[in-house]
Formats: C-alpha cells, structure tokens, sequence
C-alpha cells in the first residue's frame, strides 16, 4: 500500500477531492422560489424587510450622507493614530537599546 | 535486550536555537553514537532541556543541523521518528490509561510485531509487573517514571533522549534506571541525558557537555575527574 | 496497512479513555439538554410559530454542544504534553487527525440521538422526510468536526481557548448552518419551494473541502 | 544579521500618501459634484461609491492575507527574509481589512436605511462583509491570544487559508439564503457615465488609500524585526542575561 502513496498520488488526490467537492457545491441548479405569502412568512431570508414601503424618514438623507462619509475618514483616522502610537512604542523601545549598548558591563 | 540494536547516531551540528530576543543554544555541536551515554551537566536554564527538545524534534531551531544516520546515510521523517524516543519531564504517558494500556498503545503505534507479550516482558523489566493495571494517575512519580523508561523500551528505538530521568526516583529505583541505561548502551543503542546529579553523571557518561546560557563551556570524556571538571566548570563564575 | 492500524489505535485509545471518564460526552449531552430546554421556554411562547424556529434551534444545540466537546477534545492530549507523544512516533499526523475527527464524531452524533428527538418532541416537528433530515445532521456534523478539531489541536494551550474557537470557527461554520437549517426546514414539511437536494449536495461539497484542507493544514500548523 | 532588501529600501510612504490624498480629493469632487443625484434616491446615493469601494478593497485584503497564510506556512520549514516579509504583509491585510470592514458595516446600514428602509438586511453583499470582517477579527484575535511567537503566527495564517475556501461557501450559501434576491438596485446601478466617472475615482482613492496603509503597517512590522534583530546581535555578543 505504501509504494501507492507517491507523491503524484497524494497530490492528485487532494486535486481530485477538491474539485469533486466544489463541483458538488456548484451543481446545483438555481430556484426561483415562489413568492406567496405563505413562503414569506417562512423565509429566514433576507427579503424579510423589503415587503413594506421605506419608512417615513425622520432623519433628512443630507445627514445619511455626511454621517457616512465622517464615518469613513473617522474609522481610517483611528487606526492612522493607532499605527502612530505602536510607532512611538517601537521608539521607546529602541531607546532602552540604545541604553543598553551604552552601558560598558553587563547589564 | 535481546538482539543488539542497530547502530544509529545522532548529532546536533552548531544548533542555534532563538525565542524572541534571547539565543537559547548558540551553535551547540553533539554527537552520540553506539555505545554512547552523553550527560549534558549546567544550571537551569543553561539550555539542556531545549537541546534535547530540538534534538527529539519537538523544537524547531534557527540555525544548525540536527542528523541521525544509519550505516552512512541520513535518516529522517517517520524512519527518524521510530528510531528515537524522548522522555521529557512531562513523561508522554496517558494519566487514564493503565501502564501496560499505555506501553501496548505506542507499541502499536511503533509497528511493533508481538505487542502484548512484549509489552509484559518490558513491565517485568521495569518492575511495574504487580501494578500494571492501576491507572498511571494513581502510580507515584517514580513508577510512572519507570512507565516512561518502559515506553521507551517497548519501541525498541536505538536512540534515547531523556530529560532529568533521575528525578523522583528514589535510590533503589535510581540503581534500576542505571542499569537499564547502561544495558541499553551495551546493547548498541546510544543515549543523551540531562542530569544535575554527579553520581548518575560519573557513573552513566561516556561524554560530559557542560552547557551555561546555550553555550558549550566544556567537552570533555566521562569518567570521575571529567564529571569533577564539568560541575567545576559550571560552578565558578565566568 | 500501517497507518491505518495506528489511526484505530489512537481512536481506540480515545474511545478507551473517554468511556472511563466520560469527560467529553456528560458535558455535551448535559449542555445540549439543557440548552434545548431553554430554547422551549425562550421561544415557545406562540405554539404556531414552533415551527418557524424548531430547525434553528435543532442547528443551533448542534453547533453548541459540538463545540463544548471541541473545547474538551484535546484534554487528554494536554496533560503529560501527549499530542507530543503522538507526533514524535512514527505517526503521520493525518492519522492523528483524522482519529481525533472520528472521535469527536461519535462522541458528537451520541449527544445528536440523545438530544435531537427532544427537540422534535418540544418543538412538535414532524419530520416528514427522514432520510433529508439524518443526511444533513450527519454531513453538518462532519463539518463541524473538521473544522473544530483543526483549531481545538491548534488552541490546546491557548488562554482564551473557550473564547478563541467559537469566534474562528463559527463564521466558517455559517454555510452548514445556512444549509442544515435550510434542509431541516424542508424535511419538517416547511412550505418553502426548494429542495433538500442541492442543499445536500452543498454540505457535502463542503466537508470534502474542507476534508482535505484541514487535514493538509493539520501537519504544517502543529509543529512549532 | 545581514539585512536584506527588505529592510533597505527607502519604504514609499510618503509618495504614497501624497498620491492618496490627491486621490480622494479628486474623488470626493467627483462623487459631489460632477455625478448627478440618483433620481429614486437622491443625496443617498452618494453614500453608494465609497461604501463599495471599501467593500472591494476588504474582499482584495481577505485575499491577500490568505495567499500569505498559504506561503507563510509553505515556507513553514525553512525561516527566512521571506517569511518575515509574508507575514508582515499577511498581518497589515488584515489589520487594513479590519478597518475598511468596520467602515463598510457604518456605511452599509446608512445606505440600506435610505435604499430599503430598513437599518440592516441580510442582503447577500452586506451579509458577507459582515462575515468577512468576522473572518478578520478572529485573525486577529488569533495573532493576539494564541501567542505572537511561530506557533502563533502559524495557527493565524491556518486561518486565513481556512478563510478562502470558507469565503466560497459564505458566498454561495448566503446568496441562496434568500432564495433567487430581486435584482438589487447598484447591480446594474451605473449607467450614467459621470456616475461611473466617481465610481472608478472613488474605487482609485481606496486603493491607494489601502495601500498607504498596508505599505505603514508593514513599515512598522519591518522595523519591529530589525529591533529584534538588534537585541539577538545584542543577545549574541553577551552571554546572556
């Protein structure tokens, strides 16, 4: 048995397995299921909030737009500050390198 | 042992073993072959148990060679892993398990042909006959001690790397656990072994490695006056 | 064959030791009773709707339990550093693996037949299609197994080991949950116009990739 | 230790930045001013372009970091100047992706409140970001808890390999959850030209957006190695505390 577990076994193998198992995956043809009430009441799925109408809209669209985008620049702005603060960190460290070879003796 | 084991030897090439900022071994070379009980002797801390960890493979290392051949060539994968048997201090036996469970379980696993009679042969040997099936959580340290030196013996492995196999032992079993050390070198079979205990060094050691912040201080011969020197060696400051 | 008679060795080894101890399958069975009673108070407040959430929550005591026996399943191998044990013998560790996937299977599909029927009791299930319902707790499970026992070997010594491995292996997991959900639902006569077919075929894609990248991943992530 | 290229060469962050910066100027005017609002939607609208060009850019990252888990850990045997160089980089995709999947998650619920009326959908894409930026905070939380030495690093990059085939069956099973969706309205979105003008400035500013941060990130991790690496020559030169 061993003498069949070449390499070339192994590998084709696993290329075997891995295609047989996305093929699988993939096979299966694409359902349009039904809409019917009764299907919408059980469908886990995400169409669950599309039935009713956009609420009426309490907050003006103008303010969506600039809470957005401030999220946005926020968000990449807190991790610049948290790049800048590991960066400080590497400083101080290479500081107490730099007093270290300073030192004649052992430390 | 019955048969003679075949002639395996084991050698670290300048192994250079890194954990974070600190060398942990710095070039360390050893050699053990046939016949051969080396004893690597230094305060804790000086390296001994991470030799034996990259020697067994259980570590990776930096930089550095670790070899096993076998009449000329090199031997590794799962060829390595059958001729070499570690015992580390946390001893690789199961606490649920009873010993001869235990000592039958890897000798399976090392393809081991006539297993069960083989297995109670090896716990005659190591005296664990009476206590064979109590579970190896309730046997004192030194049985399980003599459980773990059983497990080695049951791979028929040539090569044996232990890690203070002394401790918990008390004299009667220290006698044993010497004897059956130096019956498997006369066998042909070659052991590295930590140790802090002179006694067990002057007695076992062919070679004596005295080793302090993974640096080899001293290689010297086994015998009284090498086993003297090597604790000198450690001993006095830099 | 060699490595196959230390793959049974290993499992036989596990079996042995948890069937002393019984340290893996008294938790999870526990766990999972308990938890599907739970479940009955938090979501049987409207009778009719029991349908609606009974193949969640069949998934949901599925992943659960599975992964308390996760978290246990490598305990045996932390005391005296034994995974050690096991990969320094002449053992490829696919055998050691796929032993250990077995092992938490049974262990796994023992807490399913003890725990599973409750649910359909509670929850007034009738399971209409059967062989549906069995395939796919069975080919979710495998899964779950594969992808737990990867990284339940890989946190053995983590500290936030209980916290570590939900967090890593549920969002992999999310497909066989989405599917086993999905097929649950069908093999319990829910009116949805798909069927349990590809949904199957899906699970089944998924263990055989998964099969072999963790089997291949085990090896390279274990040795330091 | 010999320091190799990667350690050298003078890292281009600044030009980066700068170019960035140009970048999203140019997109922001585009986005505001030169795409007309969206006639169902209105200023909205606007929130669209940037939202996926994170979600993009997320998805790239999710890659990037699972092709360096997959060389970090073929690489597993034999360490060298690139395992420091993959991993570094496999840290910085996550780490960036971590980031844009945060934005991508603010954005989505503003733009599906408008859309759809609803602050969060199980909708396909927005589902499998939410999965994604799961994927890489337990990247994370791996680098973090389970040990930042080889082993942990190992079982990190375990994961992100793990992720891409994950990422395929996230995908597949969650555009099926729904059964067939109705055709969403920026699939087919962009036809008007200057919409697709700020669409592809907006996808450009992201890029070099990403970039300059994986570039810093890696900057640092590079720089953490050469510390290391000086404390070892430190470390070599005495015996040792």
């Amino acid at each position: 048995m061993d003498s069949v577990r070449g390499p070339g076994f192994r590998a084709a193998a696993v290329i075997g397995c891995v295609v047989a198992g996305l093929f699988l995956a993939r096979a299966s043809p694409a359902q349009a299921p039904a809409d019917g009430p009764a299907a919408h009441a059980w469908d886990g799925g995400w169409k669950a909030g599309l039935g009713e109408e956009p609420a009426r809209e309490t907050v003006s669209s103008e303010a969506m737009v600039v809470a957005a985008y401030a999220a946005l620049w926020v968000l990449l702005l807190l991790y610049v500050v948290r790049l800048s603060m590991e960066l400080k960190a590497l400083r101080r460290d290479t500081e107490e390198l730099r007093r270290r070879l300073d030192e004649p003796g052992k430390s | 042992m019955t048969g003679s084991l075949p002639a395996f030897r084991i050698a670290a090439e300048a192994v250079t073993r890194v954990i974070g900022r600190r060398h942990i071994l710095r070039g360390v070379s050893l050699d053990a072959g046939p016949g051969d009980v080396v004893a690597l002797v230094g305060p804790n801390g000086a390296g001994k148990t991470t030799l034996l960890h990259v020697l067994a493979g259980r570590s990776s290392h930096e930089d550095g060679r670790v070899r096993l051949r076998w009449d000329g060539r090199e031997v590794t994968g799962l060829e390595f892993r059958a001729r070499v048997a570690f015992l580390p201090h946390d001893l690789f036996l199961y606490p649920d398990l009873t010993a001869r469970e235990n000592l039958a379980f890897f000798a399976t696993l090392h393809g081991v042909g006539d297993a069960t009679d083989r297995v109670a042969g090896t716990l005659d040997r190591v005296g664990l006959a009476r206590d064979a099936d109590r579970l190896v959580r309730t046997l004192s340290r030194g049985m399980q001690q003599r459980a773990a030196v059983g497990r080695l013996l049951v791979t028929g492995a040539a090569v044996w790397l232990l890690d203070e196999p002394g401790t918990g032992l008390d004299t009667l079993g220290r006698q044993w656990l010497w004897s059956t050390l130096e019956g498997h070198a006369r066998a042909g079979g070659a052991v590295v072994l930590s140790s802090h205990d002179p006694a067990e060094v002057g007695r076992l050691a062919t070679r004596i490695l005295a080793l302090r912040s993974g640096r080899v201080l001293a290689d010297l011969a086994g015998g009284p006056d090498g086993t003297r020197q090597a604790f000198e060696a450690i001993e006095n400051p830099p | 064959m060699r490595t196959l008679g230390q793959f049974v060795a290993v499992l036989r080894k596990d079996l042995t030791i948890e069937f002393r101890s019984r340290d893996i399958l008294y938790p999870m069975a526990l766990f999972s009773f308990l938890l599907v009673v739970v479940f009955s108070f938090a979501f049987l407040s409207d009778p009719a709707k029991a349908r609606d959430y009974g193949p969640g929550i069949v998934w949901v005591t599925v992943l659960f339990s599975s992964t308390v026996g996760l978290n246990r399943l490598f305990d045996r191998e932390r005391e005296n550093g034994c995974l050690w044990a096991l990969l320094l013998g002449p053992v490829p560790a696919g055998a050691v693996f796929a032993a250990k996937v077995v092992g938490h299977l049974l262990f796994t599909g023992l807490m399913e037949a003890l725990t599973l029927p409750l649910v359909l009791l509670f929850f007034d299930l009738p399971v209409v299609d059967v062989p549906a319902f069995l395939a796919a707790v069975a080919l979710g499970t495998v899964g779950v197994s594969l992808v737990g026992t990867l990284f339940s070997a890989m946190l053995m010594n983590a500290r936030m080991k209980e916290v570590l491995l939900p967090l890593v292996t549920y969002p992999v997991l999310v497909p066989v949950v989405i599917a086993g959900v999905k097929v649950t639902a069908l093999a319990v006569g829910a009116p949805l116009a798909e069927e349990p077919g590809p949904w199957l075929r899906f699970l089944a894609g998924f263990d055989m990739v998964f099969g072999v990248v963790t089997l291949l991943l085990f090896e390279r992530m274990v040795r330091t | 230790m010999r320091t190799g290229w990667f350690e050298d060469v003078k890292n281009p962050v600044a030009g980066l930045a700068v170019a960035a910066a140009v970048a999203v100027v140019a997109a922001l005017v585009a986005v505001f001013f030169v795409a007309p609002r969206e006639a169902t939607l209105g200023i909205s609208q606007k929130i669209f372009y940037f939202h996926v060009a994170s979600a993009i850019h997320m998805m790239v990252l999710f890659a990037l970091c699972g092709l360096c888990g997959l060389a970090y850990l073929g690489m597993r045997g034999r360490p060298g100047r690139w395992t420091a160089v993959v991993d570094g980089l496999g840290v910085a995709a996550a780490e960036v992706g971590v980031v844009l999947g945060a934005v991508v998650l603010v954005t989505g619920p503003l733009w599906a409140r408008k859309a759809w009326g609803t602050w969060w959908t199980w909708e396909p894409r927005l589902t499998l970001s939410l999965m994604v930026f799961l994927l890489f905070l337990a990247y994370l939380a791996l680098r973090a808890f389970a040990g930042s030495d080889r082993f942990g690093r190992g079982v990190a990059s375990g994961l992100a390999v793990v992720g891409l085939p994950a990422l395929y069956f996230i995908h597949f099973a969650v555009e099926r959850w729904g059964g067939a969706h109705p055709q969403v309205v920026f699939k087919g979105g962009l036809q008007n030209p200057d919409m697709q003008v700020a669409f592809y400035a907006s996808l450009l500013a992201m890029s070099l957006v990403s970039a300059t941060l994986v570039v810093l990130r890696l900057r640092i991790e590079r720089l953490k190695g050469r510390l290391d690496a000086l404390y070892l020559a430190l470390d070599r030169r005495s015996p040792g505390a």
